[in-house]
């Protein structure tokens, strides 16, 4: 086992330094975790399929006002209902004469506004409350696991309806009632996974070198509880974005005339039988995002946590 | 002696990222009406000679061999029906840890009979009967009662009787004993070896026994092979076992601590390179001939 | 041998039989969880913009009616004495009148609820007949190309918007190729016309022993269930098929070949025995989601059940049908997870 | 020193229990026993006995306890100071489970040198390295990079790098091979005597017991049953029924 530490650096090529085996600094040893980790994510073609349409989308949304041919305002009644390729509207026009291929460019930020609050929001929550429950245990862990319990009980799209209804629609009140509803099946997770490492040795040994309730907690139990959390909230991403979709096809989240996609398909249900397009075009756009973030919880469901890579 | 079994040039090869990994390295080795130790490290390859001989390598797991010959037929060339004919009514295995080697929501006494049942095409009420004669001959006080418990009810000595019940109710040729004590604790060991071994001889079955522990070994074999890194590096008679020549397995003998010898330091296995090039020994015995 | 933690020496003074325990507990959780589920409700009613005592005097009344009515409702008594009022009404079934229907909402829910029922039922029927086959075939053939077909499968269930989805269907199968019947239970012509016992068409047509009710039911019912059945499929497929996985790998599987028994017996009944365990609860949830998802199946579809009847209630803001509407959706989940937990025990010998 | 120090773990009339009221379940009944500073007792047991969970309730691993404990000549109570830690650690049993997979060697030992406010870090995890015999390329290695025996190596080095003086040793090496367990005793014998630390040692393996401690209690179903010198085990002079069972399996087994 001879070590070749004193290589000239300049004869090990990137790769060579990023997979040894025998990392000699602390900033060694945190990439080539990271980059094994990528060598793996990286085989897995599906989920690299997701991770590219999720950049483009994300691309798509910074750049919505050059790539739209059209203001995803601007009327035209005259070309109202154009079929695909006609009158210049590559996805047709909507019932407004609105360029659909516009919308559904903008659009794409709001779909990227909820997902990123929702991601910021929920499962920091349950992550809280899940390894405090987890870790503290008695009157901590029944307390807070009533209470998960209980929004665990409501119905995610009831609950959100109902709750949009009393502080009304929106996309602001959308997000709070999906977040609402989102948190307890992280904090759930995030409990269980702290009840199974909590009595693990390494636990035992940190606090047995005199490590504190926060520090434990904060620095050994929660970036084991993370990997985990990450699948979840890619894969939950997909049922967010239908949810929100949902709310908006029922007139409960973005308003019009924003060009929310569930909202779109809304407003193209009256003329689904005639004029197709108008609604399946943005439910294509759901659907395609939706599964890009499938894919991709799923990719690095085997990456970050091989245990469950089997779901 | 009449060889049951003959293993020849048996390997098991596992494909990695970095190529293909060698488990079980062309090794070859015959089993009469004895019982045969197979000693070894962790990652010796000791316990995958075991599943070979059953062909129960996983995928993506490759077993290769000349031929693993049971009474005359090659086991590697017979039909996947044929093989399950094999399994249990010729050829039986008892694991580590029987608490999870026993179905968790099956009932003990269906797990039993299941296999007599289907070996022995015997109806429900006479598996029954014979389950519990089979319980009783493990020594187990109350068959009735422990027929209808389920296995998280059972202590772990328990449990490997009742898997030894399991495994010996269709009265199979050979046993493979894949660690079936090193979950125990050491006074239920002894209870537990002691029944598998009276069962066995009882019935002129061939045994092969694997395990870490060169004392159990020696106690309890006849012949042992010492495997190391996927090979045979050395077979000797269980008895003559502190006789052995190989450094691999002095080293192994002398980094023990003994209860009656104490020493300051024990001795440190120095692993030599040149071990894993050497090829592997034969523990194959011929037919009729008496091992040395 | 990991730990000693192996307890040897009981002591137990025996109070109470353990099951007795068991079930007081349960009894308590789901109290609980009922009273928050309520709570939580109670609090959205209350921070209603909507004023329910101009709603139900009108805009013109005047202060004395407002007042009269006012006190009615109890709105001036302590916010937790109102919650506790509301508990009083809802344990006697009371959810209040639906300014819609003008007619009592428990009442209302009762009619529309088993329309939801036989919708979520056939769907999850469905869903369990065909997703715990597929994910035990794609576990035991791991990455064979069945098992890829139905990781696609469950993909493209967890992605699709089931009303956009919904709306095409209906488009193809119903528009263009008139194969199925449109939006509703059953056609115009037929509603009403059998009488109602269950609530539910499919069952109620057979015992009227009306065959061409029954298929006409089947026609509109096929598209809707079989979209959610779908969706079921997709989760319990994979479900089934992760625990699977986990169950085969485990050591009683290997002594299961051992004994040499055939590969059927040590699938479908050694490993699925033992995931027949967790599934109960992944079939749970999972006819929870279908009876929540009914909310936007319904609208598209206009099946007059749960769904609709809330979102309905929703748009014209008669909050009393929405709150009783969740009401009754919460319950169901929470009746749900007890049934779940009970078969759970039953099945697994371990939890008793 | 003074006399507090005369003794390095004293265990006075120890109850430890799991649960309460109907469901309390006695772990540990009455224990008893002393280890001179220095010195090295083994408790040894069949699993159940109770053995680990004396350890676990010394460290406070194990919340319901009565009687007294008391290290150094300090007695304990219900919390566990920072001062206590510096000097009583433990090296436990799975390697494989000792260390947090997602820290390095180097971030493992930092962290303890942290949590006391030793200096000089770089120089402090160089030594202790050397000292356990792993070479200085393993500082950044991951744990799943590393065999059993260096894995325990790793856990001895983070139990010695804040230089404890009492170390709880709960069944050290029956997660390892033979080799590499007579590598680890031999490491932990050599590491004694060069810190002059007092062991306090669990195991089921009556060989290795005796083979590390002189003084040698021998638990059964949360009792001590019988305490006696490594040289009396030896001879087998065992008085008590259980002890003589013990003796005979770890005896016998090699015999026939």
């Amino acid at each position: 086992m001879s070590i070749p530490d004193a290589c000239p650096q300049k004869q090990i090529t990137w790769r060579e330094w990023l997979t040894t085996d025998t990392p000699a600094s602390r900033r060694q040893a945190r990439l080539s975790v990271w980059y094994h980790s990528w060598l793996a994510f990286r085989s897995n073609l599906m989920a690299m399929f997701g991770l590219t349409i999720l950049l483009a989308l994300v691309l798509i949304g910074l750049f919505a006002p050059i790539l739209a041919p059209q203001d995803p305002f601007a009327q035209d009644l005259a070309a109202r209902l154009s079929a695909p390729g006609v009158n210049g509207y590559m996805f047709g026009s909507d019932s407004l004469g609105r360029d659909i291929l516009s919308r559904l460019i903008y659009g794409s930020r709001i779909t990227l506004y909820i997902v990123s609050l929702v991601a910021l929001m929920a499962p920091v929550a349950g992550l809280f409350v899940g390894t405090a429950a987890g870790y503290l245990g008695g009157w901590v862990d029944v307390v807070l696991m009533r209470i998960t319990d209980i929004f665990l009980a409501f119905p995610r799209l009831v609950l959100a309806l109902a709750f949009v209804s009393a502080l009304g629609a929106g996309i602001e009140n959308a997000v709070l009632a999906i977040v609402l509803t989102a948190w307890p099946p992280y904090a759930r997770i995030a409990r269980a996974e702290t009840l199974t490492i909590r009595n693990a040795d390494f636990i035992h040994a940190i606090k047995l070198q005199g490590a504190g309730t926060l520090r434990v907690i904060t620095r050994h139990i929660w970036p084991l509880c993370i990997s985990s959390l990450v699948v979840r909230v890619t894969l939950d991403m997909a049922g967010i974005i239908l949810v929100a979709a949902g709310l908006g096809f029922l007139g409960l989240g973005a308003q019009p005339p924003s060009p929310e996609w569930g909202a779109m398909i809304s407003d193209g249900r009256r003329f689904i039988l005639d004029h197709w397009w108008v609604a399946t075009m943005p439910g294509l756009a759901i659907f395609i995002v939706s599964l890009a973030f499938n894919l991709l919880g799923d990719g690095l469901r085997d990456v970050l946590d091989p245990k469950k890579s089997s779901q | 002696m009449s060889n049951l079994l003959e293993v020849q040039n048996l390997s098991v090869k596992f494909p990695t990222r970095n190529g293909i990994f060698e488990a079980v390295r062309n090794i070859s080795f015959s089993l009469g009406r004895e019982r045969l130790g197979i000693v070894g490290e962790s990652g010796s390859g000791k316990s995958l000679t075991g599943r070979a001989i059953l062909r129960l390598i996983k995928k993506p797991g490759i077993l290769e061999a000349d031929h693993i010959t049971l009474e005359g037929t090659n086991l590697l060339q017979i039909s996947k029906k044929a093989m399950r004919r094999v399994r249990g009514h010729k050829i039986s295995m008892i694991m580590q840890d029987p608490k999870f080697s026993l179905n968790p929501v099956m009932r003990i006494g269906d797990q039993i009979s299941e296999a007599y049942r289907l070996h022995a095409r015997a109806s429900k009420k006479d598996a029954r009967k014979k389950t519990l004669d089979m319980l009783e001959k493990v020594l187990i006080r109350d068959p009735e009662r422990v027929f209808r418990s389920y296995p998280h009810e059972m202590s772990g000595g328990m449990g490997q009787r009742i898997m030894i019940a399991m495994m010996l109710i269709p009265d199979p040729k050979i046993l493979i004993a894949d660690e079936p004590t090193s979950a125990l604790d050491v006074t239920v060991q002894k209870e537990v070896l002691e029944i598998m071994d009276d069962l066995v001889r009882e019935r002129g079955m061939g045994l092969i026994f694997i395990s870490h522990d060169l004392n159990v070994v020696s106690a309890f074999c006849d012949r042992v092979l010492i495997l190391y890194a996927g090979r045979i590096v050395e077979t000797c008679r269980a008895d003559r076992l502190h006789e052995a020549k190989h450094p691999y397995t002095i080293g192994l003998l002398n980094s023990i601590p003994r209860l009656e010898q104490p020493v300051e330091h024990l001795q440190v296995l120095q692993r030599d390179t040149a071990w894993n090039l050497e090829p592997s020994v034969s523990g194959v015995v011929a037919d009729g001939e008496t091992p040395s | 041998m990991a730990t000693d933690n192996t307890l040897h020496k009981k002591r137990r003074k025996r109070s109470l039989p353990l099951w007795v325990k068991g079930i007081s507990n349960t009894v308590f959780t789901v109290a609980i969880t009922m009273v928050g589920l309520l709570f939580v409700t109670f609090i959205i009613g209350r921070v209603m913009p909507i004023d329910p005592v101009l709603s139900i005097v009108g805009e013109s009344a005047s202060r004395a009616t407002y007042d009269a009515a006012y006190q009615e409702l109890g709105l001036d008594k302590p916010l937790f004495l109102q919650f506790f009022l509301f508990l009083w009404d809802i344990a006697h079934g009371d959810f209040g009148e639906s300014l819609l229907t003008a007619r009592p909402v428990g009442q209302d829910l009762i009619r529309v609820f088993p329309a939801t029922l036989e919708l979520a039922t056939v769907g999850t029927i469905i869903g369990v007949l065909l997703g715990v086959p597929l994910g035990v075939i794609a576990a035991v053939k791991r990455g064979s190309w069945i098992d890829h077909v139905a990781r696609v499968v469950a993909l493209i269930g967890y992605s699709m918007p089931v009303f956009w989805i919904g709306l095409i269907g209906l488009l193809i199968f119903y528009g263009i190729l008139g194969w199925i019947g449109g939006p509703g239970r059953l056609d115009i012509f037929y509603v009403d016309t059998i009488p109602s016992v269950t609530g539910m068409i499919l069952i109620d047509s057979l015992l009227a022993g009306d065959i061409e009710i029954f298929k006409n039911a089947i026609s509109h019912i096929v598209l809707p269930a079989g979209l959610l059945a779908y969706y079921s499929l997709a989760y319990i497929s994979r479900m089934t098929r992760s625990f699977m996985l986990e169950q085969l790998d485990q050591e009683y599987i290997i002594t299961a070949r051992v004994k040499g028994l055939p590969e059927s017996t040590v699938i479908w009944r050694h490993a699925l025995g033992n995931v027949k365990v967790p599934l109960v609860t992944v079939i749970a949830l999972s006819y929870a989601g279908l009876l929540e998802g009914s909310v936007l199946t319904e609208t598209i579809f206009a099946w007059p059940g749960i769904g609709s009847y809330i979102t309905t209630a929703l748009l014209s803001a008669d909050m009393n049908a929405v709150l009783g509407g969740t009401v009754v959706v919460g319950l169901v989940f929470v009746c749900l997870n007890i049934f779940s937990d009970l078969l759970y025990k039953y099945f697994d010998p371990r939890a008793k | 020193m003074t006399e507090k120090t005369e003794t390095g773990i004293e265990l006075d009339q120890v109850n430890i229990w799991f649960g309460e009221d109907e469901q309390r379940v006695d772990a540990v009944i009455n224990a008893g026993f002393a280890v001179p500073p220095g010195g090295s007792f083994g408790l040894v047991g069949e699993s159940g006995s109770g053995k680990s969970t004396i350890l676990r309730a010394i460290t406070g691993l194990a919340p319901t306890w009565s009687g007294n404990i008391s290290v150094l000549g300090n007695r304990l109570g219900e919390k566990r100071d920072k001062e206590f830690y510096r000097a009583v650690q433990m090296v436990f049993q799975d390697p494989y489970a000792s260390l947090h997979p997602r820290q390095t060697v180097d971030h493992v030992l930092s962290e303890a040198l942290h949590l006391h406010g030793f200096d000089n870090p770089d120089k402090r995890i160089a030594q202790i390295l050397d000292d356990v015999g792993l070479k200085q390329s393993f500082r950044f290695r991951w744990p799943h990079q590393l065999s059993g025996g260096q894995r325990q190596r790793v856990a001895i080095a983070r139990a010695l790098i804040i230089e404890p003086s009492i170390l709880l040793l709960d069944e050290p090496t029956s997660a390892l091979d033979v080799s590499v367990q007579a590598e680890i005793l031999n490491l932990l014998k050599r590491l004694q005597s060069e810190r002059d630390l007092t062991y306090l040692m669990v195991s089921h393996d009556l060989a290795v017991v005796s083979h590390m401690c002189s003084e040698i209690g021998v638990m059964n179903q949360g009792e001590i049953v019988e305490m006696l010198d490594v040289a009396a085990l030896r001879a087998l002079e065992a008085s008590h029924p259980y002890t003589k069972q013990l003796l005979d399996a770890s005896v016998q087994k090699r015999r026939e």
